[in-house]
């Protein structure tokens, strides 16, 4: 058992000969536990390895392959998405300038808003979810994987469609919440509005079936000895923002078909003339649309609270308040969707409740905000990148959270509502307190990612480049708002004096560009250029996923650890330090209770295949189908009802397999 | 379209009220951001500096522990207090809005179109009703009560030195009450996103003195001026046989079409478009000829005459004071 | 995944792509202005400049019917100047029925265009003075749209008003077949 | 294989508890599968039922939404029949019946019982998509005739989604019994499908109540 013979690491064998099959029954079964070098560490290094080819690269679905491709694709379209608000900025630079027509326009800021929200944003924080979360709580995968998997060709199909949409000047031109008269049957001229549906669709499947999979594996995948109240505040974030995910996400869904069957089959769902009512879709819109913001804004919450014990070196500061008010925030964010339609001809009584709604969630932020203020005072302090991001989250969120209570007064919500004032409160909110937390996260994950450092002077140039753009392209629309310079317009004439201010806007925009590039250089530079390797744990931090290599094996942990505070690497376990007995052979992990993370099963991770790629194809060809043609609504469904079945129908070599390892309840 | 258009200069009640309230609140946001920041710029100036490899401080530091408690309940405790003032001065301005004298109000009924303003004013006797577009008249010190509902998509009424917007929403109608109290002109824009040209849908409330504004109003209630020119008598001609008087109406002419601004007084009218182009002889024959060219994607289909009949038909419209 | 699979896969994707490209340019078109004046009908007032006008129309199929915007813009036309007043919403009451096969003059857009822009006899107005040609471009497509001969794709859907008929991307195309008008009373017999 | 009786027992956590080994834990006599709250399919299962639940709830939100701004209601003035939305009542609350007993039998882990449950389940459920059938026949509305004719077609469509894609699961669940080896993951998915198809009974009850009672009283 013990000689020391390197086991090659060859690619699995797809063909397997009969008697390679009996001689492979023979052979002992080989259990996890001890350390790296072990030939299980190497068993276990090719059970858990991707098929080779193609078919391997399409059938993957470890969790860090699958949050990896979520993070990067979500950059690539936020790219995409920036160069978009670039040219919004250059032809609002001028009064009446001619650089960008109305038609283009309206699809400019239609696109640069749906790919920001539904394809930048929430992706971009349930793929750090996907990656980090197993790594954080001590787990080889995700509780299902395929599904993960199919969600992430859904969205690159989803977004492929739009941004394909927009290069056939199909584009959706309504907004990035499309309200229905100018968006609905009459007014949605040609396909535009059906590709924004669909694209709906698509994004808050995707962002349902992440939910789904990160909610089952924080309650039951965690490692044992990590009871809720030692749960990481990260994972709580996830944990928060999965849930509110899965009420909040079927809203949209179900909004977006509606006025989908309005278009297409001629329901009357918005048709005032015939009992519907336009104001419905701001209600199905908004109820989502609120949560929405929250699941960008709480996971960055998370990012933050993850970071500052790290940089301050000691754990945070009041550790269960802050979960606290992360559920409250979650919890209360359903509350206040009608301060998004204060100018609408709603009761006011009714509108002064949400304002009270509006003010109340101001708290938990603050008590949030309080807790990292004193974690910082009474810590010694590591002033690298992921901090000075931090620090910029600190000033930039405060702005936007303060403007956001301005906001939440029905009265001053009057002269303010979709003015300037409004995309300067977004910008702060969603940069302030999504983006710097973002960048914070990227640098201080990136050496557990590649295994490289990103430069440090790199870094800050970034930062300050970042920081100063952000201020000066956003901080003057809050000016130009109380000018009275409605939001969605593509130009305005000299008499309006809005041109001084947009042209500084403009400069702001161009240092952001800038400093936008220095992060890109930065990483291409990191990546491809620089060879020394980072430490397991470059930062001396204290959760699990710091214990594993840079990058992390395939499956994670040699042997599944076991927690007994909330920072495992800064104080751990006193005598049981890891799990042992799980196979090398199959995908096997450990499901632990949900309050107190006993051992519980043994549970088989499903290997990979080709089918949830397939599936999410099938499922494409439905919503397009239905989008050309009535028929295609009903007929779609039979591409994806066979892609289902066969990926559900059991593979018997794997079953034989797996047989081999089962343990009667 | 040139006009006071400016949320932080009010001239009205209801403006003054939210000029007010955007003040307490500026205060307040920036007294607890200055305080929260100059917090964090003490905590990070005085904490000391250390290097990932210095080891984690793990002991509970009771004292340490404890003061910081309580600054963090003081804070809380702080910003709800403050919560509950801004929540207070909020209900109070919202109540101070509604509370807006009605009596002897002038009647508008304003219907929002892609991308102009249809206003009819209501009397008590029917042939009094007329109807503009894009620019209102107010008398000053009397409230305004405009009944705003929408032809196709959802609008927003927005004047930002009279009032807070309200949406003009299809199949829902609402009203929203306003007054002037000094004589001047307000320009207001479109605030709701309504399609290509929704950048060029602005309005003006003109606030007359009393006496003005019944001289204006009786104005407007006159049909419309015989042509006196040759030239005038051309462009009425033409105005009326080719494709203007499928959508325009000029009450005492044959064109009697409502789909589009109504010209009977439209040399009244400082702009055309609503604030797209100035309302004179030659950018008059322009527009005529081209809409699409300052404001496309509009409904104005451009108009292939001569040069001398677009002029007739400029002179004749520039007649209808 | 035989590479030779592959290969065909991706010369079947980039043909779809340039298919869908081609029709989404031409469905989603906004052009507001109207083409040069040399390439559209003046008033054709004798029969040779009728084969004119029906010879240069096939030329405009894509920007008008093929075109969303075109198609709605003439729906729009349609109720501003008060068609549905003899045709109803396409179904006929003094003027004829525009939804069905039977075509008294010709289905075709341009002999579509003639007829609005000179009228005919029984009580169609002449409009070629009134309408601008464009707009009389974009009647004619409606028209069409109306029978289902436009795209379907670029047919509108329902009205936000009350429910008159199934929206014009419903109706399946009808085969237009011309009736001979009779010499006397101008009906089809 | 099949069709030994095995004492259940009770889905408590490590039934058989994780051995110290030294400075380990040893979890390799731990059971590779467990019914109810103990296998992650039934998390994902409840995460499922939640976003349908959440999906039918605000439909009918939106029902009583567009209920109250009519003048009339329905609209259209002929309220659905009676007959088959009770009858699919009917059938559907005694499909629970033969769905409990598959869901017993699977926990049990003897195959001939399942798959003899999965068949009678499969009859119901094909009974029910054809009352289905005639019941969109019966709500005298169409889906294009007024705001109420569309959210009551919606309600119902969705609730018949929901319907469909269960029955076919079973269907597909009955097919995979005759896959041979049946390990006890399988047993499992059967208990959980059994577990979804409660829910697409109760769901049935307030839909039922909305659609044929919301335009009576």
């Amino acid at each position: 058992m013990d000689d020391a013979r390197a086991l090659p690491l060859r690619p699995r064998p797809r063909r397997r000969s009969r008697a390679k099959a009996q001689a492979s029954d023979r052979r002992e079964l080989l259990r996890d536990g001890d350390g790296a070098g072990s030939r299980a560490a190497a068993e276990l290094e090719r059970t858990w390895q991707d098929k080779p080819g193609l078919r391997g690269f399409l059938s993957a679905n470890g969790h860090k392959t699958t949050g990896l491709r979520f993070v990067v694709t979500a950059f690539v379209f936020a790219g995409l998405a920036g160069i978009m608000g670039g040219l919004m900025r250059h032809q609002l630079a001028t009064a009446n300038s001619h650089l960008v027509g109305p038609d283009f326009y309206n699809q400019l800021f239609s696109m640069h808003g749906t790919a920001m929200m539904f394809l930048f944003a929430v992706p971009v924080m349930q793929g750090f979810a996907l990656y980090v979360v197993p790594l954080m709580i001590g787990t080889r995968n995700t509780a299902f994987p395929r599904m993960s998997a199919c969600a992430y060709w859904l969205y690159l199909l989803g977004g492929l469609l739009l941004f394909g949409a927009f290069a056939t000047n199909t584009g959706p031109d309504a907004g990035w919440f499309a309200y229905v008269p100018l968006a609905g049957p009459q007014y949605g001229i040609g396909k535009r509005a059906d590709f924004w549906n669909m694209l709906v669709t698509y994004s808050e499947a995707m962002g349902l079936m992440v939910a789904v999979d990160i909610t089952t594996t924080i309650l039951k995948l965690r490692a044992p000895g990590m009871t809720l109240r030692q749960m990481p505040l990260f994972v709580w974030a996830s944990l928060v923002t999965s849930v509110m995910i899965i009420f909040a996400m079927p809203m949209v869904m179900l909004g977006a078909n509606l006025v989908q069957f309005d278009r297409m089959l001629g329901t009357h769902f918005f048709n005032p003339a015939e009992g519907g009512d336009p104001l419905l879709w701001q209600h199905l819109f908004w109820f989502f649309g609120h949560p929405e913001v929250y699941f960008i804004f709480i996971p960055a919450l998370g990012f933050v609270s993850a970071i500052i014990p790290t940089f301050a070196r000691r754990p945070m500061f009041g550790h269960d308040a802050i979960v606290l008010s992360l559920i409250t925030t979650g919890f209360l964010s359903f509350g206040l969707w009608v301060h998004h339609m204060f100018a609408t001809n709603l009761p006011e009584l009714g509108k002064s409740f949400f304002t009270a709604m509006s003010f109340m969630i101001a708290i938990p932020t603050a008590l949030q905000i309080f807790c990292w203020i004193a974690t910082i005072a009474a810590g010694r302090l590591v002033m690298r990148t992921p901090f000075l991001f931090v620090l910029g989250f600190f000033f930039i969120l405060m702005i936007g959270g303060l403007t956001g209570v301005m906001l939440g007064s029905v009265p001053l919500d009057l002269q303010v509502h979709d003015t300037y004032f409004v995309v300067a409160h977004l910008h702060y909110v969603l940069i302030g307190g999504a983006v710097f937390p973002l960048f914070a996260a990227l640098y201080y994950w990136f050496p557990k990612v590649t295994g490289k450092m990103l430069s440090e002077r790199l870094g800050r140039w970034h930062f300050w480049l970042f920081f100063i753009g952000v201020n000066l392209t956003f901080f003057p629309m809050h000016i130009l708002g109380l000018h009275g310079m409605p939001r969605r317009i593509y130009t305005y004439g000299a008499e309006t004096g809005w041109e001084a201010l947009s042209l500084v806007s403009a400069a702001g925009q161009v240092i952001n560009d800038l400093g936008t590039l220095l992060f890109a250089i930065n990483l291409v530079r990191t990546v491809f250029f620089k060879s020394e390797r980072a430490s397991a744990d470059p930062w001396g931090a204290g959760t699990l996923e710091w214990s594993v290599a840079s990058p992390p094996p395939k499956c994670n942990f040699f042997a599944l650890p076991v927690v007994a505070s909330r920072e495992p690497l800064w104080s751990p376990p006193a005598e049981v330090t890891h799990v042992q007995g799980l196979s090398a052979q199959i995908r096997e992990g450990l499901t632990t209770t949900v309050i107190d993370a006993l051992p519980d099963t043994r549970y088989a991770y499903p290997a990979p295949e080709i089918w949830p790629f397939v599936a999410a194809l099938s499922v494409t060809i439905w919503l397009v189908w239905s989008v050309w043609s009535v028929p295609g609504f009903a007929w779609g469904l039979i591409p994806p009802a066979l892609a289902f079945l066969l990926w559900y129908w059991p593979n018997k070599k794997e079953a034989i397999e797996e047989l081999k390892w089962e343990g009667e309840p | 379209m040139n006009g006071v258009h400016d949320v932080l200069s009010p001239a009205g009640p209801q403006a003054a009220t939210l000029y007010q309230l955007w003040n307490v609140m500026l205060v307040a946001c920036t007294v607890v951001f200055v305080v929260t920041i100059v917090a964090l710029a003490i905590a990070v100036w005085r904490a000391p500096r250390a290097t990932e490899r210095a080891k984690p401080d793990l002991d509970p530091h009771p004292r340490k522990v404890a003061t910081l408690r309580r600054s963090v309940v003081w804070g809380i405790a702080g910003s709800s207090v403050l919560l509950l003032v801004l929540l207070l001065a909020s209900f109070v301005a919202d109540r101070a809005l509604s509370a807006l004298p009605l009596a002897n109000a002038v009647r508008i009924d304003l219907v929002g179109h892609q991308f102009w303003w249809e206003a009819r004013y209501e009397s008590h006797s029917p042939e009094l009703t007329f109807s503009t577009a894009n620019e209102l008249h107010v008398p000053v010190g009397r409230p305004v009560l405009v009944r705003l509902r929408a032809d196709d998509v959802i609008h927003s009424f927005w004047v930002p030195s009279l009032s807070g917007k309200k949406d003009l929403i299809p199949g829902r109608e609402s009203t929203i009450a306003l007054r002037a109290d000094r004589a001047g002109t307000y320009r207001g824009q479109c605030a709701e996103f309504c399609g290509y040209q929704h950048a060029q849908m602005a309005l003006v409330v003109v606030a007359d003195p009393p006496a003005d504004y019944e001289r204006w109003q009786a104005l407007q209630r006159e049909p419309a001026r015989a042509p006196e020119t040759a030239q005038e008598r051309r462009g009425l001609e033409l105005v009326e046989q080719t494709s203007c008087a499928m959508c325009h109406a000029i009450h005492g002419t044959r064109a009697r079409a409502r789909r589009a601004p109504d010209l009977t007084h439209v040399a009244s009218r400082g702009w055309l478009g609503a604030g797209a182009v100035e309302n004179t002889p030659a950018l008059r024959a322009e527009w005529i000829a081209n809409a699409q060219k300052f404001k496309p994607g509009i409904n104005m289909p451009p108009l292939d005459a001569a040069p001398d009949d677009l002029a007739a038909m400029s002179a004749y419209l520039g007649s209808l004071r | 995944m035989s590479s030779r699979f592959l290969d065909r896969a991706l010369v079947l994707a980039v043909a779809s792509v340039g298919a869908l490209t081609s029709s989404g340019c031409e469905r989603e078109a906004r052009d507001f202005l109207p083409p040069k004046p040399g390439a559209e009908v003046g008033h054709a007032a004798s029969a040779a400049a009728s084969a004119a006008a029906i010879a240069s129309a096939a030329a405009m199929v894509g920007r008008y019917e093929h075109n969303a915007h075109a198609v709605s813009a003439g729906k729009r036309l349609w109720t501003w100047y008060n068609c549905s007043g003899c045709h109803a919403n396409g179904g006929g009451g003094s003027g004829p029925a525009l939804m069905d096969d039977v075509w008294i003059y010709g289905g075709d857009a341009g002999t579509i265009y003639l007829t609005i822009a000179n009228g005919r006899p029984n009580g169609m107005p002449a409009f070629g003075s009134r309408i601008p040609k464009d707009q009389i471009w974009q009647l004619a497509a409606y028209v069409r749209s109306l029978a289902g001969l436009a795209s379907a794709d670029a047919a509108p859907n329902r009205d936000d008003a009350f429910l008159t008929r199934t929206p014009e991307s419903f109706s399946d195309s009808q085969k237009p077949e011309t009736v001979k008008p009779s010499a006397a009373t101008g009906r089809p017999q | 294989m099949g069709g030994r009786a095995v004492t259940r027992r009770e889905a408590t956590p490590a039934s058989v508890p994780a051995v110290r080994k030294g400075d380990a834990l040893d979890v390799s006599g731990l059971p590779s599968y467990g019914f109810a709250h103990r296998s992650l399919m039934w998390w994902g299962n409840a995460g499922m039922m939640t976003i349908e639940g959440v999906a039918f709830g605000f439909m009918i939100v939106i029902y009583f939404y567009l209920r109250d701004i009519a003048r009339v209601w329905p609209d259209s003035g002929r309220v659905p029949a009676l007959l088959f939305g009770t009858i699919n009542l009917g059938v559907i609350l005694a499909s629970a019946w033969p769905n409990y007993l598959a869901q017993k039998a699977a926990q049990d882990r003897s195959l001939l019982r399942v798959r003899l449950w999965l068949y009678v389940c499969s009859l119901f459920g094909i009974a029910l998509c054809a009352v289905r059938w005639f019941e969109f026949t019966a709500l005298n509305v169409r889906w294009d005739d007024g705001a109420y004719g569309s959210v009551v077609w919606v309600l119902l469509g969705l609730h018949s989604f929901n319907l469909v894609t269960d029955v076919l699961d079973t269907f597909v669940l009955t097919a995979v019994t005759y896959s041979k080896p049946v390990e006890g993951k399988r047993y499992v998915d059967i208990a959980e499908n059994c577990g979804y198809w409660y829910f697409v009974v109760l769901t049935w009850l307030p839909i039922y109540a909305v659609i044929y009672f919301g335009a009576r009283i």
